[in-house]
């Protein structure tokens, strides 16, 4: 099926993890369309449900986590939560790339990339095993890598960037064209992180892509992503388009986040840390709005009533904000 | 053959007599590589099938010269015990064809000497040793006794020895090897080169594993596996148109369970003595054709005392441990199958003491079970009773300490019903065993036990009878007919009895000196100083006599009938004998 | 007042049957920390900081050139002689989860080294409660509320600043922060490197700060000197902003390059310089470390290794035959 | 290839000193064992009717077979023996060299052994994995718990439940012995049924013995694979089910290779119980014969051949572990 | 030096967390609760069940090797004597060797492999080797050799020469538990520190490996019971009259327990103890592997 970029809409997406205090959400209706072509950005900081998310664009949430509500509808597949079985399986791979979060250890230790690979093209029904060793010698060589050499080599004969690398080659070489990559550059050094961001950019660009960054690293985010969404306590707090919401950001945990980056030029004493500390499954409050505990802008309305995202169209796209003060700063101006 | 596995029937191959199944107990774990060289402890020879001896000793109440022929087919004895002439089987042949001949036998008796015999001690002034041995003609030999140190045993010590063929073991011995026999038997540096000389053939003779079995038996060794051993007929046999069985299948055994096994099973023919529990020899019984021979076996066990140690030395608290031990019921739990309640101690097994001691033996007490006796004979000692238990004199605790070797289960099973009894009795008691019989008689020899258990009267020969208590273990060596004492605790004297002892109705007598004269008694003599010595171990208690062992046979009479009587005097031997006496037939 | 001379470091790979592979780890290093001064090291993963930050702790011992606490040269000392000095010297680790102990509570955890103290010193019970309280005020904690927890009942950043209290109840005359923050929430991270510069400007203790994020170097003061260390070799240091500003090592320029651009904030540099292949240690060692990421090598960068100096016209050292000013940082949108 | 071979030239050096001292050892031990077997011989004799000074010559032959000289001598000369094979004369078998008796007993220890683990390892791999993955299910927390059992329970009670159960109860198989004599050794059915039969018990206990330890391993090591993240990337790249399956068992049979050469000198420890039981005339047999017999050299024999096949085992796992592992085969160091 | 106490109610509330940790791990198999009550049952039975029967145990010659029956559940052994009252009576001997052989092989395992990992270098090369080497030897022929040389003539020395034999395993695990602690930051910090190395070892790694000592403790334990039953069980131990392997000795190889059904109890006797034993011990392990599991114990 030689589709192109796809379009993805997550609707109300709800995810669960059974724990012993009972079945806590990681990520809590969530609303969020990735236009075809586009590179959407999330950021959250550590444990705000980014990977969760990710997974439940495969239908790969891992047990004890399922997912209760919502949908992810992707253009030539229809509702993602629908898939079962082997229609899922060949749904993934081959229409939806997914480099690894820990993309360092992705690969099986025993076995060569080329080895996998063949695999990859076996369980994805690949005829023409050559061309695709053709096709993902062509892909590592176009990400600055020797492919013939990278295809015999085990897994720990590569440095990170180039695990990374394969990764995103593994993710692209079936031809799919929604490619999630969770955390790329975690645990890369800056010069590493820079090259890997650059192929994602070219990649995406010249395969016409729909791609899915996720990273509690503003900076790679505001580097590649065309869109930007803010992942909190399981809810998506803001999104829109980066430079804008970079800009111009509205929800206050999004300018709390965006003041905390310690920057190179530039007053170092703008910069200041958000107060609190982030919430754990546990902690995150139950009702309300999941940011108030740090919100210097709460209201009474804020322990009860959870924001609605509410959207307005600007130059780029739209910008979606769920924040009481936001909305009701936004009404009095109107 | 196992449970479950093929029986007898499945061999098929047998033909004719059919197969023999039968167990050598004497021979746990039998080697697959073993050698057929009679001399090896793990080697393929069996007693009375592939490997022959000069005759067969009979089991005998007192005489221990009698014998069933073997390769010898008769034999004279010097009226003086001088000397013994052997006249071989006319028809005896060896496997390979080759006649028996005095050769063969003077060979056989020069090896027995480098391994050690009786009659071959190479040891300076040992008793009852052959001084010559002299090929009279190809079918007769005679041996000559050393008269300075003479035996009653000579004979047997000849008799009971392996012939093997010349052809095969020639090489063995040096040419000069009679020369230096002599020579070992002198004193001096140049005896004891030549000691060392024959010590090393006599290794050499040990390991020896000749190509093939060469037997003069009734059969001769096919094969052997870890399992067992087949043996068939030999054809050149001279008795052979007698011997019944066509194989003979020796099982191999690690444990006595596994005889059980067989037993109960129906699966042997025949099988030796093993110490088996009440329940198992039921099962036994039980078995098709299943039968059990018992006889005379002259072995007793008692229990010694160390008298190196307090209370130990006082007679009457020896006396007291008798009275108060209920023989009956220690046998019954430790050897219910294998031994009979010693009526008395009187050193002497039971059945042969009545040939022995005559109306003697009644005056002997019995030390009946009684607690009332043992109360006074403790009193007498100067025991105390405090709270119901028996201190010393001086009122520290008494405890009487049994040793046992951990691998004697039946010893241990006797001391445990003993502790109970005694502890029953007032008297504390615990058993502690040893590892094993190497340290148990190390440590026993080293005077470390206050009690242990003690085989005695080893017959038929009354020499070997008294030497028990009163030999070497009791401080009395006799080295060259010369008997010397050494004081308790020294020189492997670990039983402490005095040298001379006053008994009632007696006097004072010297036992070791006694014992020693037995050696070369002839059975008139010997009688009188029988009696005096039962007494004096009756009187005396340096050990009290437990039980006396009885040989029990068990045979199978489903294939094979013509089994000895109850108290055959062929009982002590195997089937092996006989069969090639041609005693066994086939079951029609 | 901390200096080293010419430290070398090389480890010796063991397990291996027979044979060993050396890791040149640190190849001559010069440093000095002045009393209360802060310096930073940047550079990419395995370049050497964490064993040089170790080394400066007293962690790990090195294998040639000198180092100096106070003016007393640690190399004539023995072991033990050398663990005074070098607890002037504290670490900060990276791993806030793993610096403390999951049994022992933050109690347990200041009370060791402040009883130890308390001991040799001849002090009371109460002074140790009562410093206890005060290191835990120092770096911004409420006795009160996390005295009696387990390190798993505190967040990330409440963590490192117990792991610097700690690092506090000896009355160090350095912190050596190994990437104290990377491991950190991003909204919490500012919080601890103002900690740090707050010691250093309240106790006058001297911060070593090892991180791969330039930006965090100029949070722990302005007055600070920045150490790029590339394969262990330091091959630019000067004043943190100037270096910032004005990179002069080709390999500074990349690593400043590398940091990604906020963009709708920041505009990115004129002249970035991105080498495309990734490091390589066991590379040829002849000539310029770095020469073959260069872009701008020359030959004689090939046989020639150039060491740390100052030549004319450049405001920082460098290890460079060919210095030279290239505008590589991202620039606010505001200034430009 | 040369890594492999110079780890194999590791363990072979590691392997010889390691016989080397329990070669020293064993002497030492042995030579040290009291008790006086050469007055255990003369009893025995004695009540076989022989005369005492016979007896006692006859045991002076027998035991003429044990080294003599002083300690150090009969240990250097037990040593170079060694180094030609050598390891001396077996007294109870009236100095027949040791290592031909111990070449006929090892293979009734060997093959059974080998027959055993393998059967049980390839049940316990399966169920093993089985039991990962239904581990938070009854049936899972049986087999795990089953398999605890199993490993917990000592050979002697397995052996003697089945000889109990099969041998006398219900008397179906035969429980002691080798083989049935008259079937002629050699390459007939009958001699190899027999063999067979005889082997089904100890094979099994020795089977049952493992496998508890085989289902528990493999269990843990599917568990951990499970939680490695290439199995979940290869989920999410849509690979097949066979193949994941296929990337589990490998990589968690690969631990397993270890724990082999570990169960194998279990279970030749363990020999002595189960050939006790089964009557089986294997080393262990062999060694407890030689101990009662105070046969010092078979003694010494016995137990150095268990150890030396416990050593050997020990490096063919690891080599094995070596060749299918490409981490070590190219020297890198694998922790775990 | 002044030692200061430790904050009383923090640890008090801790403990009562763990208590309540445990019981919940405990009710959530049932099947654990029988392996803990059994432990317990055992515990009691060797210190209080000697205590229940004389000192000799009544013996009737009438009845040997008797089968069950009402009088004697497990029938007599071969000289009468109940079976259970042996088993009960000879569990002291056995339990509290065991008891020795667990402590002595936790004592030393850990002390070895605290110091060899704590120390490395060149006492660790030759620890470990050596470690590797007893690991390499087989234990129970060892013992049969060592069996002859020594006289385990009490309890106590029994599991001494088994504790003695047994530490090579707990060494090496404990030896890579400290190496992985010893990369964790807080042990350099506490030497970083000045902490004297008792401080370290005594109160930041010993506490942190506790509960695994705890289980290989449990685990030695049963290892001591088997190796002594075993050695009893062969024989080539001194006689022992009231011992489980003394049992199952006499029982097989002289009452003929595998040949006639009426032995059958006195064989059943003692391999039941082990294998009651050997559940119990699996049970309770199986529920500390999940209290001690910080990923299993989070709530
Ligand atoms: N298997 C699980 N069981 C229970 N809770 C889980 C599980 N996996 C994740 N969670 C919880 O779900 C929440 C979201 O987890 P997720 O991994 O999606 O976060 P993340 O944003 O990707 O964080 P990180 O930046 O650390 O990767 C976290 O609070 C986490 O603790
Ligand atoms: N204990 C050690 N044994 C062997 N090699 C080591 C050891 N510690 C560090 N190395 C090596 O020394 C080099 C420098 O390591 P170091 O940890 O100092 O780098 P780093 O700059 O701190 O890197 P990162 O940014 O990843 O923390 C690396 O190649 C590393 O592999
Ligand atoms: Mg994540
Ligand atoms: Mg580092
Ligand atoms: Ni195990």
């Amino acid at each position: 099926m030689a589709q192109q970029a796809p379009g993805v809409r997550i609707d109300g997406l709800t995810v669960v993890y059974k724990t012993p205090a009972g079945e806590l959400p990681a990520v809590r209706d969530i609303t969020l369309t990735l236009e075809p072509g586009t590179i959407t950005g999330i950021v959250g900081e550590s444990g705000s449900g980014k990977s969760t998310m990710a997974l439940s664009l495969l239908n790969a949430v891992q047990p004890p986590g399922r997912i209760s509500a919502g949908s992810v509808e992707i253009d030539g597949l229809g509702d993602v939560v629908g898939l079962k079985g082997e229609d899922l399986r060949k749904a993934r791979g081959k229409h939806i790339g997914y480099v690894f979060q820990a993309a360092q250890n992705s690969l099986n230790p025993l076995k060569t990339v080329g080895k996998q690979l063949l695999d990859l093209g076996r369980s994805h029904g690949v005829e023409d095993l050559r061309g695709l060793v053709r096709e993902a010698k062509e892909l590592l060589g176009r990400m600055g890598l020797d492919g013939a050499r990278v295809l015999d080599s085990h897994q720990h004969e590569l440095s990170g960037g180039m695990r990374q690398r394969v990764g995103i080659m593994l993710a692209l070489v079936l031809n799919a064209h929604l490619v999630v990559l969770d955390e790329p550059t975690t645990a890369l050094d800056m010069i590493t992180q820079a090259n890997i961001l650059k192929i994602v950019r070219e990649v995406h660009a010249e395969r016409g892509l729909t791609t899915l960054v996720i990273t509690h690293d503003i900076g790679v985010v505001a580097e590649v992503a065309d869109r930007l969404a803010v992942m909190y306590g399981g809810r998506l707090v803001e999104q829109g388009p980066t430079r804008e919401v970079l800009g111009s950001p509205r929800h206050p945990y999004t300018r709390g986040l965006i003041q905390a980056i310690p920057r190179l030029v530039g007053d170092i004493d703008e910069a200041r840390a958000l107060p609190g500390r982030p919430p754990t499954l546990a902690t995150v409050p139950k009702q309300g709005c999941v940011f108030r505990e740090r919100c210097a802008l709460r209201m009474d309305v804020c322990d009860t009533v959870d924001p609605l995202p509410q959207a307005d169209q600007g130059a780029d796209g739209s910008r979606v904000v769920a924040c009481h003060a936001v909305t009701a700063n936004v009404k009095e101006h109107a | 053959a196992c449970s479950g596995g093929s029986t007898n029937s499945s061999g098929g191959s047998g033909g004719g007599g059919g197969l023999f199944t039968t167990i050598d107990v004497l021979k746990p774990g039998l080697d697959a590589s073993g050698p057929a060289n009679p001399w090896a402890p793990k080697g393929n020879s069996f007693l009375g099938y592939n490997a022959m001896k000069l005759g067969w000793i009979k089991n005998h109440l007192t005489d221990p010269n009698q014998f069933y022929p073997g390769i010898a087919a008769s034999w004279e004895i010097a009226p003086d015990n001088s000397s013994i002439t052997l006249h071989i089987q006319p028809n005896a042949k060896w496997s390979d064809g080759k006649p028996v001949t005095a050769d063969d036998v003077k060979l056989s008796l020069g090896l027995a000497s480098t391994t050690g015999s009786t009659a071959f001690a190479v040891t300076p002034g040992a008793a009852g040793v052959a001084s010559d041995v002299q090929v009279v003609d190809q079918k007769t030999v005679k041996v000559s006794q050393d008269m300075k140190n003479p035996s009653m045993k000579f004979a047997r010590g000849i008799m009971d020895n392996w012939v093997v063929p010349a052809h095969v073991w020639n090489s063995l011995l040096p040419a000069d090897f009679w020369d230096k026999l002599k020579a070992a038997r002198e004193t001096g540096a140049d005896a004891d080169k030549a000691r060392e000389e024959i010590l090393a053939i006599g290794q050499k003779v040990l390991a020896f594993a000749p190509p093939k079995d060469v037997s003069a038996g009734p059969f001769t060794l096919e094969r052997v596996n870890p399992g067992e051993a087949l043996l068939v007929k030999n054809k050149n046999f001279y008795n052979a148109a007698n011997v019944a069985p066509a194989q003979v299948k020796l099982l191999n055994y690690n444990g006595n369970e596994q005889i059980w096994n067989y037993l109960s099973a129906g699966k042997l023919d025949q099988a030796g003595f093993t110490a088996m529990p009440s329940d198992i020899m039921t099962r036994i019984k039980n078995a098709p054709g299943s039968n059990v021979i018992r006889g005379f076996s002259p072995v007793a066990v008692g229990m010694a005392f160390n008298q190196s140690k307090k209370p130990y030395d006082n007679v009457h608290v020896r006396r007291g441990l008798a009275y108060l031990i209920d023989r009956d019921q220690v046998t019954k739990v430790a050897s219910p199958e294998g031994g009979t309640p010693a009526l008395t101690t009187s050193g002497i097994h039971q059945k042969p003491a009545q040939e022995w001691i005559g109306s003697e033996l009644a005056s002997l007490n019995p030390y009946k079970h009684d607690v009332a006796k043992a109360e006074e004979e403790f009193k007498a000692a100067g025991l105390k009773k405090t709270g119901g238990k028996w201190t010393l004199a001086d009122g520290s605790p008494w405890k009487v300490s049994m040793r046992a070797p951990a691998t004697f289960s039946d010893w241990i099973s006797a001391e445990e019903n003993i502790k109970s009894q005694l502890i029953a009795g007032g008297v504390d008691a615990e058993v502690v065993t040893v590892a094993d019989y190497p340290v148990y008689l190390e440590e026993l020899d080293a005077g470390k036990y206050d009690v242990g258990f003690w085989l005695m009267a080893l017959g038929p020969a009354p020499y070997d009878i008294f030497q028990r208590l009163y030999g070497a273990a009791n401080g009395w060596t006799n080295v060259a007919g010369k008997v010397a004492h050494s004081a308790p605790g020294k020189g492997g004297n670990w039983m402490g009895s005095a040298e001379e002892i006053d008994v009632e109705g007696v006097g004072k007598i010297n036992p070791g000196e006694l014992t020693a004269k037995l050696n070369a008694a002839t059975p008139e003599q010997a009688k009188p100083i029988m009696a005096q010595l039962a007494k004096t171990a009756n009187q005396d208690l340096p050990a009290i006599q437990l039980w006396d062992y009885v040989n029990t046979q068990f045979t199978n009479t489903s294939r094979f009938t013509g089994w000895p009587e109850q108290d055959s005097d062929l009982l002590r031997l195997n089937a092996g004998v006989w069969i090639q006496l041609g005693l066994i037939k086939a079951k029609q | 007042m901390i200096t080293g001379t010419g430290v070398v470091k090389t480890f010796k790979q063991r397990g291996k049957v027979l044979g060993a592979r050396e890791v040149r780890a640190l190849r001559g290093v010069d440093f000095a920390i002045p009393k209360g001064g802060a310096a930073s090291f940047i550079g990419e993963s395995g370049c050497g900081k964490t064993t040089l930050g170790r080394i400066i702790a007293g962690l790990e011992t090195y294998d040639e050139g000198e180092i100096a606490i106070d003016g007393v040269s640690m190399s004539p000392l023995k072991q033990k002689q050398r663990q005074p000095h070098f607890r002037k010297i504290q670490m900060i680790h990276q791993d806030p989860y793993s610096a403390l102990n999951p049994t022992r509570t933050v109690h347990q955890t200041l009370f060791a080294p402040l009883s130890l103290r308390a001991g040799q010193t001849g002090r009371s019970r109460s002074w140790v409660e009562e410093r206890a309280a005060e290191v835990l005020s120092l770096v911004g904690l409420d006795p009160g509320t996390v005295l009696s927890r387990y390190p798993h009942q505190l967040s990330g950043g409440m963590r490192q600043r117990v792991v610097i209290a700690r690092a506090l109840t000896v009355d160090p005359e350095m912190l050596v922060a190994d990437e104290a923050v990377s491991m950190i929430d991003v909204s919490l991270r500012l919080g601890i490197l103002a900690l740090l510069k707050d010691l250093r400007e309240r106790l006058g203790v001297s911060v070593l700060f090892i991180t791969h994020d330039v930006a965090t170097a100029r949070y722990i003061g302005d007055d600070g000197e920045l150490y790029v260390i590339y394969r262990g070799q330091v091959v630019e240091r000067g004043a943190v902003d100037t270096v910032i500003a004005d990179p002069v090592h080709p390999y500074t320029q990349s690593l400043l390059s590398a940091i990604p651009v906020l963009h709708g904030l920041e505009q990115p540099g004129e002249q970035p310089v991105t080498p495309l292949e990734s490091l390589d240690e066991s590379q040829a060692d002849e000539g310029c470390l770095f020469a073959r990421r260069c872009p701008f090598r020359g030959e004689r960068c090939e046989s020639e290794r150039p060491l740390l100096q100052l030549t004319q016209g450049v405001p920082q050292e460098h290890a460079c035959f060919y210095p030279e000013r290239r505008s590589v940082i991202a620039r606010p949108m505001s200034e430009v | 290839m040369v890594v492999i071979a110079r780890r194999l030239a590791g363990h072979l050096a590691r392997g010889v000193v390691m016989i080397l001292v329990v070669a020293t050892i064993s002497f030492f031990i042995v030579r040290s064992i009291p008790g006086d077997p050469v007055a255990a011989n003369v009893q025995k004799l004695v009540q076989q009717g022989m005369d005492q000074q016979a007896a006692e010559q006859a045991t002076r032959v027998l035991y003429g077979f044990q080294p003599k000289g002083s300690l150090w001598e009969q240990y250097t000369q037990y040593m170079s023996g060694l180094l030609r094979f050598d390891l001396g004369q077996s007294i109870t078998h009236a100095g027949a060299p040791v290592t031909q008796v111990l070449g006929e007993a090892a293979k009734w220890t060997v093959l059974p052994v080998l027959v055993g683990t393998l059967l049980s390892f390839l049940v316990g791999i399966l169920m093993g994995v089985y039991a990962a993955i239904k581990r938070s299910g009854k049936l899972g927390d049986v087999l795990a718990i089953s398999g605890s059992l199993l490993h917990g329970i000592p050979q002697y009670v397995l052996g003697l439940l089945l000889s109990a159960v099969f041998a006398t109860l219900i008397p179906i198989l035969p429980g002691d012995g080798p083989v049935d004599i008259l079937f002629e050794p050699g390459f007939n059915a009958g001699y190899i049924g027999s063999l067979a039969q005889h082997a089904v018990l100890p094979v099994l206990t020795y089977a049952l013995a493992s496998y508890g330890g085989w289902i528990l391993a493999m269990k843990s090591s599917v568990v951990t694979v499970l939680g490695d993240d290439f199995i979940l990337a290869a989920e999410l790249r849509g690979m097949k089910r066979s193949i994941i399956f296929r990337y589990i068992a490998r990589n968690a049979i690969l631990p397993l290779f270890t724990i082999l050469a570990l169960s194998l000198g279990l279970l030749l420890g363990g020999a002595v119980f189960i050939e006790r039981i089964f009557n089986y005339p294997g080393l262990g047999l062999l060694l407890l014969d030689s101990i009662t017999m105070r046969d010092y050299a078979l003694m010494g024999g016995a137990f150095l051949l268990i150890t030396v096949s416990i050593i050997v085992a020990n490096i063919l796992a690891d080599l094995f572990y070596s060749a299918i592992d490409p981490r070590v085969r190219s020297g890198e160091e694998v922790s775990s | 030096m002044s030692v200061l106490l430790e904050s009383s109610s923090t640890s008090a509330a801790m403990r009562r967390n763990f208590w309540a940790g445990v019981w919940r791990v405990m009710k959530r198999k049932p099947s654990r609760m029988v392996g803990a009550v059994l432990v317990l049952g055992f515990v009691f039975m060797g210190v209080f069940g000697p205590m229940f029967y004389p000192a000799q145990l009544p013996l009737d010659p009438t009845r040997i090797t008797a089968p069950p029956s009402w009088e004697h559940w497990l029938g007599t052994d071969d000289q009468g004597r109940d079976v259970i009252a042996l088993v009960v009576t000879g569990s002291r001997y056995v339990l509290l060797a065991a008891l020795v052989t667990a402590v002595i092989t936790v004592v030393v395992g850990t002390g070895i492999g605290l110091f060899s990992g704590f120390k490395r270098g060149r006492w660790d090369n030759v620890l470990m080797r050596l470690t590797d080497m007893k690991l390499t030897i087989p234990g129970l022929p060892l013992l049969l050799v060592l069996s002859t040389v020594w006289k385990f003539s009490s309890a106590i020395q029994m599991g001494l020469v088994l504790g003695l034999l047994g530490w090579g395993g707990v060494a090496r695990a404990v030896r890579s538990q400290t190496l992985s602690l010893r990369e964790r930051g807080f042990i350099e910090a506490a030497r970083g520190l000045g902490l004297p190395t008792r401080h370290i070892v005594g109160k930041e790694l010993l506490p942190s490996m506790a509960p695994y000592i705890a289980m290989n403790m449990l685990i030695a334990v049963t290892g001591g019971v088997y190796a002594q039953v075993g050695l009893f069980f062969l024989g080539v131990l001194p006689y022992e009259s009231n011992n489980w392997g003394q049992m199952l000795n006499t029982a097989v190889f002289r009452s003929g327990a595998l040949q006639v059904p009426s032995a059958l109890g006195f064989l059943i006797g003692p391999l039941l103890a082990i294998l009651l034993l050997t559940l119990a011990i699996v049970l309770v392990v199986d529920a500390m592997d999940e209290i001690f599991n910080p990923r299993l114990r989070e709530e």
